[in-house]
């Protein structure tokens, strides 16, 4: 939690100084040549502009609706947080707020804001906004409201000084408050905006500014000019690309049309990383692949057999054929990078004597015949859902696929009319508590939809969320991880990292393990 | 028996009787080659189409496997010969309806004319003013991946096709002499329509027929590209090229070989296009 | 003005149609099972949260209410807001109906640039060698999926040989025209094959038709034979069907759009279709819609000039 | 008077076909003089248009001049570059069709398909002033008006005088004019012909007439060539012909010309003409012919002088002046199949 800003800012500051430095051996050529002209910032030798291709693109940038990740992903440059979570996923570092205080009973936290931060519009940062912006996103209807459930009363002491106290002492409150939805937006913003104004023209503090948007296409950003950080960000100018086609999007890095891709398949990883021009990067990422299945239907409400159904499925092979080998098989619900992960669980280890087992002990009859609910057209749903057939009718089930675009699959599956669903997490804390509760506790999403309910695991995540220890709160979530393995109410495949693909002259890019990009240290060479 | 003036055309093809077209030929060959080694798949390669072998992932083309593997280690071969089966009965059975139903709406709404003619053109028209693709894909959508469903997308928009052309066709016929000759014999005019204007006026969609499997087969293909094929894992060659282009820098193969054997099914019903059409034109003459 | 009454009257035969075409669009994508606003929210969404989405956009309203609001708005020549984007949809339209506009046009000019020579040589060496190679070279794009021949021309093209960008459509004509020549070239394969064919065997007509004959009789010299007799004359024939050809294009624009990332109509309406941005989907349908209407309509008109035996009517 | 302008020598057509090779054309030779009018007669598939379209190199692929020589003001148009034998064309030798509805470009106006006939580097007004000219020369009234017009326009006596004026526009020295009233109205057909001889003296060209009709013949033209079976079978002046044919099959070709004379009974020549493709080796009429011996099936048989300037193809020219020793060959005979 300590180590990682600290050696971030290390490199920070070289950056800057020598940032710096060119940044006047530039003014100087440059002067020289236009008097009277505005330099560039741009050093020499390096693009004015970075060029980014994504697989999905933006929509809609209100921090508070929006569940997408290209959306997510660019909050991240066009805002900021009171507190941000560091690169490896697993701890804080600050962002808005320089420094931040509990009270000794856990129920007020107090965020001392830095003086310096302005909007892209000019204006200083200060505590009205903050509040204005938690305000509007505590009691806005959306998805994210639990970000904030919380917080009772959001006040500013004073106008660099924020005080929340919450209903209860909250042990994943640092992490809540880090959730992108809580991006701090002027509060004159929130005032005066019209419905889908922020959503199109969203203002924010973060080292990027949007100016042009051609949606469905491309995101245009420029360095906001007012970020409290001189020197940064690095570069100019940063066009987030739409390009949905793997291929399409695979060639236009390896042309140089883009300096970097994200997503590409795992199948390329390998010969992208043999690109003498490329960097293929695989990044911890949190992950995790997994099967819902409806434990209102028989036989899934079966313990004995979801249990079989998990052993049955070889998931070196998986990795293998779908992952190309860059995955790790699932051994708990959690992802590996997120804290309170218990490393020596084993989880459910291939093993056919033990399914057919099992499914005798069952006493379901064979074969069973099941549905597969999932997305046509995903490069990692296909082959997984594939492979799964061959596997499972090695125990004696049937399984008959059924894809259907993403929409369709989707309502299908939140109106529960599914049987098995191939879907997947990614955290966006560094905790294990949003999972958790959304996975495997019934008032949440009803367990993933899967429709498990359990008292046991209830009392679990309750006192999860409040347990402030943390060695004890470390064992509760371990108690929580063996009981979703034995209760077995969804079947977790694999861990997959994030892939990038990047140009070997683009550097400092930093993929944060619950997915955005961090531009800001961001520099192109010719 | 004296004339005057005798005539003789100098010109090819004196013989009056339809010759076997080369094309025809070359065509047919193919044809049975393919009907032959997709029937005769299960005896032409010992492996299983949806066989997975996690041990033999992405293997060139070689000995053991003529076609290589695919990211499942299943044998390319097999899945394109097992394929065949599958692509030829969707390309045969989207045209076919569509072809059977176009002609008779056709061939009503040209030969009744009137309201007849009104709805059923008007209908053309509201299909025809949505690109094809693009109605395909939001009918797909609709019902669901799927051969069947497909099949029920294609030839619900593919059959306006051969009604315009029969349509034209009939007005054209149906101001010939040997009509009216029918009608003076007092003949029914479903029997002269079926019996006598049809079959002279269905010339143009039995050539269009040939080419229009082969659009099918391409359709199919697209449609998998956008993700709304048939259901995985089914061996249809429009599936394995698109699942497999992402493997075409370290496994050409997997898209490849589907991709050459939809090239040949493509040319082999564009050969037999030609060669119906050149039987058809002989016989009108 | 005798024309223009014809276009009139035509462009009022087709409105009833392009009516129907609304509401046959109009429901089967409301019949579509998924909606915008899961679409939109995502798995994890809330059902409240969907609701309210619902509502915010009328869709919680019977199927007839939303029509005749979607028909008061179009008239006004208000066509909705994409749901996805939040923009109105005339705010996103014009810049993609440029890059399609343009990719099809472009096509068809190759494919006649390509298709014209390539029927000549077949023609004028009928049966023999180049006639057959022309023949067997053509079948080859006609019998394989656009998608594939693109990647194949992205790979050789845009990668190996770096000759032409890979991706995106880019700014001014010149731009344009490089960034677009791979997805155009890919687009005119089939319309090259089905047209080089069509146009083979109609120059193979009009050759050996006796004016072409008296033509060269009364010593006109090749050139003047080829261009002003024979080509004239086979390219006749040929404008229906660019007609027809261009609302495939359109189709077909919408699987190259993806392969080359073009920001372009076909993409744009298969991913509404996805996301069930029922007004874009709306929107777009009609469009092209309008679009056929006007080819069609198009080709009726410019018929007559070049054949004067065929009068409009 | 008697300079010769163009000499055909042992000219040969072939036009392969999946059946073998049809030898349209074999070895015909004949000369036509300076402003003679001369005339290619015979029925259908006897070879007449082949030559004439062999004349001006006009035979389609995949047929072929297969020997002998055409040569044209000294030049023989077989062995000419096509680029010269263009040349030539239009200025030198022009050919017109039978129907001029099919010959004239149905989307080029009447003065399009003069103007481009004219020499380049005119200006516009001059050729069209030219076109008018050419217009009034052939006879078409209210010209002007006439060049807007495309040929669906016109009517079938307009269009073959628009193909003359199209024809003669760079006044050529020879007219090869293939059954040019063949597709007309009869009573349309004497105008075409009276006008065609007229504009030839005009010109002072040479003229080919390729008809069936030896009606046609009798009173315009200078000699007549016979043609049969791809063979020139009898070649004479006019009057000679008429008055001493030294051919069976001329004989029965004047047989069955219709007549004033309403005594005369119209003779027809029975039997099917013969099959192109395989020949023996014997006189190709023979199976027709009254006269035939053993002898005309047995050798090859020459064109032989058989009175000044008078040339036939036939051994029994002798007794041709007594009744034939037998009927001609019986209805439905010997085909040549």
């Amino acid at each position: 939690m300590q180590n990682s800003p600290v050696r971030l800012q290390t490199t920070r500051g070289v950056g800057s100084l020598r940032n710096a430095r060119m940044l006047f051996a530039l003014m100087i050529a440059v002067g020289l040549m236009f008097a009277g002209l505005a330099p560039s910032s741009a050093a020499p030798g390096m693009k004015k502009v970075i060029k980014f291709g994504v697989n999905r693109a933006a929509d809609d940038l209100d921090p508070i609706t929006q569940d997408a990740n290209p959306n997510i992903w660019a909050f991240t440059q066009i805002y900021q947080f009171l507190v941000k979570v560091n690169v490896k996923g697993n701890g804080f570092e600050p962002d808005l707020a320089e420094r931040w205080t509990t009270s000794p009973d856990g129920k007020t936290w107090t965020f001392f804001l830095r003086k310096n931060a302005r909007f892209s519009t000019g204006d200083t940062v200060k505590a009205n906004d903050v509040v204005a912006s938690l305000k509007r996103a505590r009691d806005t209807k959306g998805p994210w409201q639990w970000g904030l459930e919380a917080a009772q009363d959001i006040k500013a002491a004073d106008d660099f000084t924020v005080a929340i106290t919450l209903k209860e002492p909250w042990a994943p409150f640092l992490a809540d408050i880090s959730l992108f939805s809580n991006a701090i937006i002027p509060e004159k913003v929130i005032k005066n905006a019209k419905p889908g104004d922020i959503s199109n023209k969203p203002v924010g503090s973060g080292p990027f500014m949007l100016v042009e948007w051609k949606k469905g296409e491309e995101l245009v950003l420029k360095a906001n000019p007012y970020y409290y950080e001189k020197g940064y960000p690095k570069t100019q100018e940063l066009r987030i690309k739409y390009i949905p086609d793997d291929n399409a999007r695979i060639i236009a890095v390896q042309s140089g049309d883009v300096d970097g891709i994200d997503y590409p398949p795992f199948s390329r990883m390998a010969e992208l990383g043999r690109d003498p021009k490329l960097e293929a990067q695989l990044n911890p990422s949190t992950a995790v692949s997994h099967l819902s299945l409806n434990n209102r239907l028989s036989p899934l409400n079966e313990v004995k057999f979801r249990q079989a159904l998990a052993y049955a499925i070889d998931r070196a092979a998986l990795v293998k054929a779908v992952c190309f080998g860059v995955c790790t098989p699932a051994t708990t619900f959690l992802p590996m990078t997120t804290p309170m992960f218990n490393a020596s669980s084993k989880g459910y280890p291939y093993d056919l004597a033990k399914a057919k087992q099992l499914m005798q002990e069952s006493g379901i009859p064979t074969p069973v015949n099941l549905k597969l609910l999932f997305w046509a057209n995903n490069a990692v749903h296909t082959p997984t859902a594939v492979a799964l057939k061959a596997m499972w009718a090695k125990i004696g089930v049937n399984l008959d696929l059924e894809p259907l675009d993403r929409a369709a699959a989707t309502t299908k599956y939140r109106a529960n009319n599914f049987q098995v669903y191939i879907t997947g997490w990614t955290n966006d804390i560094p905790d294990p508590s949003q999972l958790a509760a959304y996975e495997l506790g019934f008032t949440e999403s009803q367990s993933y939809h899967s429709g498990y309910q359990s008292k046991e695991m209830d009392t679990l995540l309750a006192r999860g969320l409040r347990e402030m220890n943390p060695e004890k709160r470390r064992q509760i979530y371990y108690d929580v991880q063996d009981l979703a393995l034995k209760d077995s109410p969804l079947i977790w495949l694999y861990y997959s990292p994030y892939t990038i693909a990047i140009n070997k002259k683009m550097k400092g890019l930093v993929q944060l393990a619950t997915g955005p990009w961090i531009f800001r240290n961001v520099t192109v060479s010719e | 028996m004296s004339t005057l003036v005798q005539e003789q055309r100098i010109v090819a093809d004196t013989g009056g009787r339809p010759r076997l077209h080369p094309a025809m030929v070359i065509g047919g060959l193919m044809l049975l080659v393919i009907v032959g080694a997709s029937l005769l798949a299960p005896v032409l390669t010992s492996y299983d189409p949806d066989g997975q072998d996690f041990d033999q992932i992405l293997l060139a083309p070689g000995a053991r496997h003529l076609f290589g593997t695919d990211n499942f280690g299943r044998d390319v071969l097999t899945r394109v010969l097992y394929g065949a089966r599958i692509d030829l009965r969707i390309g045969i059975l989207a045209v076919v309806f569509p072809f059977l139903f176009g002609s008779l709406v056709g061939s009503a709404a040209g030969y009744f004319g009137g309201w007849v003619d009104t709805i059923v053109m008007r209908t053309v028209d509201v299909i025809t003013a949505v690109p094809f693709l693009v109605l395909v894909i939001a009918i797909v959508a609709f019902l669901g991946p799927g051969e069947v469903n497909i099949l029920l997308a294609i030839g619900s928009v593919g059959w306006v096709t051969y009604s315009r052309l029969v349509r034209g066709e009939v007005l054209r016929e149906k101001n010939l002499e040997y009509v009216a000759a029918a009608r003076a014999l007092g003949f029914h005019r479903w029997r002269i329509l079926l019996g006598h204007v049809l079959p002279n006026a269905v010339a143009p969609a039995i050539i269009f027929l040939a080419s229009d499997v082969v659009l099918v087969i391409l359709t199919t293909a697209s449609l998998g590209f956008l993700g709304l094929g048939v259901r995985p894992p089914s061996p249809e060659w429009g599936m394995m090229i698109s699942e497999g282009r992402e493997f075409l820098s370290n496994g050409w193969w997997v898209a490849t070989m589907p991709g050459f054997a939809c090239m040949y099914t493509g040319l082999m019903f564009i050969l037999l296009g030609d060669g119906i059409a050149d039987l058809l034109r002989v016989k009108g003459q | 003005m005798h024309l223009l009454n014809y276009a009139i009257r035509r462009i009022g035969q087709t409105l009833p149609v392009a009516l129907l075409v609304t509401v046959l669009i109009f429901m089967l994508i409301k019949l579509l099972p998924g909606d915008p606003a899961t679409a939109i929210l995502g798995e994890r969404a809330s059902d409240e949260a969907v609701r309210d989405l619902y509502r915010q956009w009328g869709l919680d309203r019977p199927l007839w209410q939303q029509y005749v609001m979607y028909m008061r708005n179009l008239v006004t020549g208000d066509l909705g807001q994409s749901l996805r984007y939040r923009t109105p949809v005339t705010e996103l339209l014009p810049r993609r109906l440029g890059v399609t506009l343009f990719l099809v046009t472009y096509s068809i000019a190759l494919s006649i640039a390509l298709a014209v020579p390539l029927a000549v040589i077949a023609a004028t060496h009928r049966d023999r060698w180049p006639d057959i190679l022309v023949r067997a070279l053509i079948t080859v794009p006609l019998a394989s999926p656009a998608f594939w021949l693109g990647i194949l021309f992205l790979i050789v093209f845009a990668l190996k040989l770096g000759w032409l960008p890979a991706a995106g459509y880019g700014e001014g004509f010149t731009d344009h025209l490089r960034h677009l020549f791979l997805p155009a070239l890919t687009l005119a394969q089939a319309f090259t094959a089905v047209l080089t064919r069509n146009l083979r065997s109609s120059l193979i007509d009009v050759q050996t038709t006796t004016y072409v004959d008296f033509a060269r009789a009364k010593g006109l010299d090749r050139q003047a034979v080829l261009f002003r007799h024979i080509l004239r004359a086979a390219l006749l024939p040929i404008v229906t069907l660019i007609g027809v050809r261009i609302s495939f294009a359109i189709g077909g624009s919408v699987v190259i759009e993806t392969v080359f990332a073009l920001p372009g109509l076909g993409s744009w309406m298969v991913e509404s279709i996805l996301s069930r941005d029922y007004m874009v989907v709306q929107s777009l349908t009609l469009a092209f819609a309008f679009g056929a209407m006007l080819i069609n309509l198009a080709t009726d008109l410019v018929y007559p000039l070049l054949d004067p035996r065929v009068r409009v009517g | 008077m008697n300079e010769p302008i163009l000499t055909v020598d042992n000219l040969r057509v072939e036009i392969p076909t999946r059946r073998g090779v049809v030898h349209a054309v074999r070895g015909v030779s004949f000369t036509v003089n300076r402003g003679e009018t001369f005339a290619l007669v015979g029925e259908s598939g006897s070879g007449k248009t082949m030559t004439c379209r062999a004349i001006v190199g006009l035979i389609h692929p995949p047929g072929k001049i297969a020997g002998g020589s055409v040569v044209f003001q000294g030049q023989d148009l077989v062995r000419l570059p096509v680029r010269d034998l263009e040349r030539v064309r239009g200025s030198g030798v022009v050919m017109v069709f039978q129907d001029p509805m099919t010959a004239l470009n149905p989307v080029l106006t009447v003065e399009q398909q003069i103007t481009e006939t004219l020499s380049r580097g005119e200006p516009p007004l001059f050729q069209r002033d030219r076109a008018i000219e050419l217009l009034r020369q052939v006879g078409i009234p209210d010209p002007e008006r006439r060049l807007g017009s495309y040929a669906h326009q016109l009517s079938g006596g307009q269009r073959q005088r628009v193909m003359l004026a199209i024809a003669l526009a760079r006044q050529p020295a020879l007219l090869l004019a293939d059954e040019p009233t063949t597709a007309l109205d009869v009573t349309i057909q004497a105008q075409i012909l009276r006008l065609m001889l007229t504009l030839q003296k005009e010109f002072g060209m040479a003229l080919i007439l390729v008809t069936h009709d030896l009606g046609v013949v009798y009173q315009s033209v200078d000699r007549v060539a016979v043609m049969y079976a791809g063979q020139i079978v009898e070649l004479a002046a006019t009057a000679e012909l008429f008055a001493r044919p030294r051919h069976p099959y001329t004989i029965g070709l004047i047989g069955s010309v219709p007549s004033a004379d309403r005594n005369r009974l119209l003779t027809p020549i029975f039997g099917m003409p013969p099959d192109m493709i395989d020949f023996g080796r014997g006189c190709p009429f023979a199976p027709r012919c009254a006269w035939a011996t053993e002898e005309c099936v047995d050798r090859e048989i020459p064109l032989a002088a058989v009175g000044a300037e008078h040339w036939s193809r036939c051994i029994h020219v002798d007794r041709l002046d007594s009744a034939p020793p037998r009927p001609a060959a019986s209805p439905g005979g010997v085909s040549g199949g």
